[in-house]
């Protein structure tokens, strides 16, 4: 062949590459249903935090489901389209164009946790549309864009508000020394520089402050580390490996720490649960929703988890067995949204931004206002201590009593002890 | 006394951790060392093989460590499929390692994606009497924890690697893989067939993932991408301890372990990826071929 | 014809131009900015890895290098894009000479788990910086008007020459495609590539043969470098929230040697189509498919391509044509 | 004969605790053709690896034309002067024949030539090796003379003051032989000093001005072909008595 011919033939070859490349994304474009009303989001269904979004999505369904069956949204049919982020938030702006201008969505929702909304965030503001957040931890303090809602129950100064509760339960140890560790990512980090406000306002002395990397497989190091430092209490924000490794680590090595936990993600969870079991005893944990009797200020929640279990039981779900810890915020998001559009009687984004933010709502997760920055204008996340755990089996976590509620005041069930004395 | 009992434990635990991870490199250590297979989907092997565990464990009470004997010679089987396709496609055709690389990637995320489907996403613990528990003593009035989960990885890791040490030099197989690596032409010339060899060591070093595995899930929570965590550690360690030196791998291990371990104690456990790897590098700029490695290379 | 590749490379640019100004669903400048970001970063590994045969296994590394220095002049004065691109470029192109002069002198394997190690560091050592946010990420708010040698660059009233910042980075990013598509090709046909193909087929014959083989790795590696620091310093503008584990993501690794070795190393064209490919494949998978089959898809097509086409889709092509 | 092109001072080469070279001492005169014999392991191959560069050697001192190599790489060394073929031959395989040759041509002896410059040169070098007809063609399809004959070429094609070729006969029938010892005197007489490494006795005898023979990593013997053929030492190296 000549070098003309084989020239001529690249630059075929390129253009036609080019053409399939186009042609294939532009078919894209779906047939539009203009009767559903579509709601669309991000939602990691694989990837680190897959866990919890493959729970909050089924949720989803739940809510959407419900809703139809009782007359959806301005009368219209609720429709969810959703892909999977791959817990990378690279891939969110492009699938929130996708959904704006290609599926033609109606609404959008934001993806499970901070790092998945945050590159969102533009998005929404850009096309000027409501937004609700799930589990975003202070994603709208740089833009401060009215259209955001996020579900979280942390307060109005959310890395603050998330373990306020936490540490007027842990008055009652009269603690002096305070050690905080934090994992290595986002979410993480920012519970620890809120815990580091509360731990100061409360005066205590802070003798360890570290993070640990994602990928640690063994934490007995950093818990002696911990130990050699004496602390009265020792607040770990953690994400569910190193959830997991903290926990058993402090069972191994032991620690006089009067309080052990705080924001430690993923022992909400079934599989963790129950594979730690006994281990968790004396953790003293945030958590949102556990099957204490005094959680009926959540109307319909309990209902809503056991629905939730049953659909994933029948349907044989590779998610999370339980579900306390997602479920009901999942469905509240969405639930607020419905109950806002239908209030509001019609799509108008300002409308229903305005309207959400001068209404209380209730919802499966009780009472909702939001406030600045569409954060919650009171915090809820409520403080739990594990007990009386005596095996691995995952159905003693449905019951009461295992996890029961040290604050707020209003809904207590217990009241906190320390550490080693429920080991 | 208190630095030196807190120095004392955390070289301690950093040996035992360096166990988990020879555990985790020893298998790759013959596949990539001794073969020159870049099998970079190597620790996701073993979290599938952790997976297998927790099913034996959770439905039919089956020890771990047990199960993972159990299934070695599940992997072993693995093993000689996978290098089977690997040979007829690359091998056969001697193309460059880098095809071989993408064709393991292509093998992990299809092993993830597997699963995926069969598991979920959700963390999954197993358990057994000891994990959980730790091992106390004094000595010279100090007190010493020991986990026996990592006591367990510990031993059984250096069981797997002196076997394997003891086997490939002793053994008329095991010095025909090491005469493979250096000259296949000369084992032909033997009479012995160096595919075949080949293709037992390579399932050699996979089914050292049924152990493997079964350790993974005994001292950490698995979920199907929390092979890529290791990644970078398992081939760091088989790099630094020098290719085809499967006690250089255990060493290397142990370096890393303990670099890991009295880092986190002292210095803060974020620099400890940071201080792991720069041992690597740093050896690297100075012995290129790892700290066991021999003179040639590649 | 003798500057018919220059033409087409201003064609190119040209249609992506108008490409910007009609009045299209933004996803495709998503779409587009994604897959043209990885011919850039493929071309760039290509280079090094595709001429000269040295695998570096810290694209990463080298790209979150790049993003990391963008944000870093962001929260120092606000700089602009250009800045933050040239001065990305620079940064990454002397950690590019920095880890050559310790990491070239190994071969084949140990270069590759040298880098992947530097990749590592350096992800530990951002993630340990706060100051550019840290573990904890950072948001990057761009502005709403940005100006360049004083032309109002994007005005959402149409005073400016885009409407709309995705459409400006996406031709930013296509200006720096065909650029490093450019220069692959000049190194290519080049005494550089020439050399470096030299060294790919063996080394110690090409030192003989009076091949500077040290210097001309260097310069590949810095050259690979920079350009992948100008890669990822456009890429925070572009998803306003960069993090630790994404700006070093192993998808990045995996993309950046996959491209290139399923369209075909040897020559400039080959990461073009396979980043093309791949990088299509994958942008309409994740936004058609929303489960865990999109990674077997990867998966299967990699595990496809390298076996029925072991030089690539250039080279089964050309084969098929002689 | 003139003054020495190549000094060789007490040259040692170690590798861990075996001693592959010790204290070798010798020189090449320019335009001599000057062989190298020795059995198997005796450090003939390891000797030029320290002349051409890619081995450092520990003790001693390697002086050409004039200038000590000492630091030297081996690109350096090629540059200067000093060109090398391989036992066995190692052509860039991804590249044709005629690219083959412009490798050194480019690098080192036409560097400020164009393009087509460089290929008429590579041409005539071909052309005097009888190979012009497959400028064009992959180094795949290359018989064994063939690819001997391209290493070669294109050490030729560096135009050094010194080749240095190693076993190029090996494996080659009688007339083959022949045929590259032609090539090589050809260009021992346009000038080129020759060190040629042997095993083929007949060649490198009919071939050398002088020759000298290594046993072990030492310099046995040295003289001219008729001395060597006649030596006791040499003849007890070879046989093994």
């Amino acid at each position: 062949m000549t070098r003309f011919l084989k020239s001529r033939m690249r630059s075929v070859m390129l253009v036609a590459l080019f053409a399939a490349a186009f042609s294939l994304i532009t078919t894209l474009s779906p047939v539009a249903q203009a009767k559903n009303i579509k709601i669309g989001f991000s939602m990691a269904l694989t990837g680190a935090l897959a866990g919890g979004g493959k729970q909050a999505l089924e949720a989803m369904k739940i809510w959407r489901d419900d809703i139809n069956a009782k007359g959806g949204m301005l009368g219209r049919q609720v429709e969810l389209k959703y892909y999977d982020d791959q817990t990378n938030p690279k891939n969110v702006p492009g699938i929130y164009a996708k959904l704006l201008d290609v599926d033609k969505v109606d609404f959008i929702v934001s993806g499970y946790g901070t790092n998945l909304i945050a590159p969102a965030m533009p998005v929404a503001i850009d096309r000027d549309v409501v937004f609700m957040g799930l589990f975003g931890m202070n994603n709208n303090k740089k833009w401060k864009y009215e259209k955001y809602f996020q579900i979280l129950p942390a307060g109005p100064d959310p890395a603050v508000g998330f373990s306020e509760n936490w540490f007027k339960a842990i008055e009652t140890f009269k603690p002096k020394t305070i050690a905080l560790l934090s994992a290595d990512a986002g979410f993480a980090r920012n519970l620890k520089e809120g815990a580091i406000t509360n731990a100061k306002r409360a005066g205590y002395e802070i003798v360890y402050n570290q993070n640990y990397p994602p990928k640690t497989a063994d934490f007995t190091p950093i818990v002696r580390a911990v130990n050699a430092k004496k602390p009265d209490i020792f607040y770990i924000a953690s994400y569910p490996n190193g959830s997991a490794g903290l926990v058993r680590a402090i069972a191994e090595v032991g620690t006089d720490a009067k309080a052990v936990g705080g924001g430690m993600v993923g022992l909400q969870f079934s599989g963790l649960m129950a594979g730690l079991g006994p281990n968790l005893n004396g953790i003293l944990n945030y958590d949102f929703y556990v099957p204490e009797p005094t959680m009926a200020l959540y109307p319909g929640a309990s209902e809503l988890i056991e629905r939730y279990q049953n659909k994933v039981k029948t349907e044989g779900l590779k998610t999370d067995a339980l579900g306390y810890y997602l479920v009901p915020w999942a469905y509240a998001y969405l639930d607020i949204l419905g109950q806002a559009v239908n209030a509001v009687g019609k799509i108008d984004h300002d409308a229903i931004a305005e309207y959400i933010h001068k209404t209380e709502f209730t919802s499966v997760v009780g009472k909702v206002a939001f406030g600045d920055n569409g954060e919650w204008t009171t915090s809820r996340t409520i403080v739990v201590q594990y007990q009386n755990i005596k095996n691995n089996d995952l159905s003693q976590f449905a019951q009461p009593g295992v996890r029961k509620i040290m604050y707020p005041a209003d809904i207590k069930t217990g009241s906190p002890v320390t550490f080693n004395s429920l080991r | 006394m208190e630095f030196t009992e807190l120095l004392l434990n955390a070289i301690v635990a950093g040996i035992l951790l360096g166990g988990f991870f020879a555990a985790l490199s020893i298998g790759l250590s013959i596949c990539f060392g001794l073969l020159d297979t870049v099998n970079i989907a190597h620790p996701t092997i073993i979290v599938g093989a952790a997976f297998c565990t927790f099913l034996l464990n959770d439905l039919l009470g089956i020890d771990p460590i047990l199960a993972g004997l159990i299934l070695t010679p599940v992997f072993f089987i693995l093993g000689l499929a996978i290098y089977s396709m690997y040979y007829q496609f690359f091998e056969k055709q001697s193309a460059e390692a880098l095809r071989g690389l993408a064709f393991f990637f292509g093998l992990l995320f299809i092993a993830e994606v597997l699963m995926i489907m069969a598991f979920g996403v959700d963390h999954r613990l197993v358990s057994a009497p000891y994990i959980g528990n730790s091992f106390t003593t004094a000595l010279a009035g100090m007190e010493f924890s020991i986990p026996y989960r990592l006591l367990a990885a510990f031993v059984v890791a250096s069981a797997m690697t002196v076997g394997l040490q003891v086997y490939l030099s002793k053994s008329f197989f095991g010095r025909a893989t090491s005469a493979v690596h250096q000259d296949g032409m000369a084992l032909s010339l033997m009479g012995v067939d160096p595919v075949m060899v080949k293709r037992i060591a390579f399932a050699l070093g996979l089914a050292t993932c049924g152990l493997a595995g079964a350790l993974m899930i005994i001292v950490i929570p698995i979920e199907p991408a929390v092979g890529r965590f290791f990644i970078g550690n398992v081939f760091a360690i088989v790099v630094l301890g020098g290719l085809g030196s499967i006690s250089g791998t255990l060493v290397a291990a142990f370096i890393l372990g303990i670099a890991e371990s009295v880092v986190s104690t002292f210095f803060g456990p974020s620099w400890a990826p940071a201080v792991s790897f720069a041992i690597l590098l740093g050896v690297l700029a100075f012995k290129p071929t790892g700290l066991f490695g021999s003179g040639d290379t590649r | 014809m003798r500057f018919k590749f220059e033409i087409g490379c201003v064609l190119v640019l040209l249609a992506c131009f108008i490409f910007t100004q009609a009045d299209i669903n933004r996803f495709y400048y998503f779409a587009g900015f994604a897959i043209l970001q990885y011919v850039m970063i493929s071309t760039a590994w290509n280079i090094l890895g595709g001429y000269g045969g040295y695998i570096n296994f810290g694209t990463a590394g080298f790209l979150g290098v790049g993003s990391y220095a963008a944000i870093a002049l962001i929260e120092f004065y606000g700089a602009g894009i250009i800045e933050q691109i040239v001065a990305a470029g620079i940064i990454a192109g002397f950690l590019g000479l920095a880890i050559g002069f310790f990491t070239l002198r190994l071969k084949g394997v140990y270069f590759a788990i040298a880098t992947l190690a530097l990749a590592i560091v350096l992800e530990t050592i951002v993630n340990n910086w706060d100051y550019v946010g840290g573990a904890a990420g950072v948001s990057i708010l761009p502005p709403r008007k940005p100006e360049l040698l004083g032309i109002l660059i994007v005005d959402r009233k149409g005073d400016g020459i885009f409407q709309n910042n995705k459409e400006y980075l996406f031709f930013l990013m296509a200006v720096m495609a065909v650029m490093s598509v450019w220069i692959a090709r000049t190194i290519e046909f080049g005494k550089l590539g020439r050399g470096l193909n030299a060294i790919k087929d063996n080394e110690e014959a090409a030192e003989c043969m009076g091949v500077p083989t040290l210097k001309l790795k260097l310069v590949a590696t810095v050259i690979s470098g920079a350009l992948m620091g100008m890669a990822g310093a456009i890429f925070p503008s572009y998803v306003t929230y960069v993090d630790p584990p994404t700006a070093f993501n192993l998808e990045l690794a995996v993309n950046s040697l996959a491209m290139p070795m399923i369209g075909g190393t040897f020559t400039w064209i080959g990461p073009v189509v396979g980043s093309i490919l791949l990088g299509t494949v994958q942008q309409v998978a994740i936004v058609t498919i929303s489960s865990e089959i999109n990674l077997l898809i990867i998966g299967v097509l990699l595990i496809f391509f390298v076996t029925v086409a072991p030089q690539g889709i250039v080279g089964w092509f050309m084969k098929k044509n002689k | 004969m003139s003054e020495a092109l190549l000094k060789v001072e007490s040259v040692t080469k170690n590798f861990g605790g075996f001693t592959a070279l010790s204290n070798v001492t010798t020189e090449v005169l320019t335009g001599e053709r000057f062989g190298l014999i020795g059995p198997n392991g005796s450090g003939k191959t390891t000797l030029i690896n320290c002349i051409s560069g890619t081995l450092v050697n520990e003790g001693g001192n390697i002086i050409f034309d004039g200038q000590e190599l000492a630091g030297m790489k081996a690109h350096q060394r090629t540059a200067a002067g000093i060109t090398r073929t391989f036992q066995i031959p190692r052509p860039f395989h991804s590249m044709t024949i005629m690219d083959n040759l412009r490798i050194p041509i480019e690098f080192v002896s036409g560097s400020s030539s164009s393009q087509n410059e460089m290929k008429d040169q590579a041409m005539e070098i071909l052309e005097t090796m009888g190979m012009a007809e497959k400028a064009n063609e992959e180094t795949s399809g290359l018989t064994q003379i063939e690819l001997r004959k391209l290493e070669l070429a294109r050490a030729i094609a560096a135009k050094p003051k010194l080749l240095i070729s190693d076993e190029a006969m090996a494996g080659l029938t009688g007339n083959e032989v022949d045929e590259v010892l032609d090539i090589l005197i050809k260009f021992n007489e346009a000038g080129m000093t020759i060190i040629m490494i042997e095993h083929i006795m007949r060649a490198v005898m009919q071939f050398s001005h002088r020759v000298i023979c290594l046993d072990a990593g030492q310099l046995i013997a040295e003289g001219t072909p008729d001395v060597i053929v006649k030596d006791k030492g040499v003849e007890r190296a070879y046989l093994g008595v």
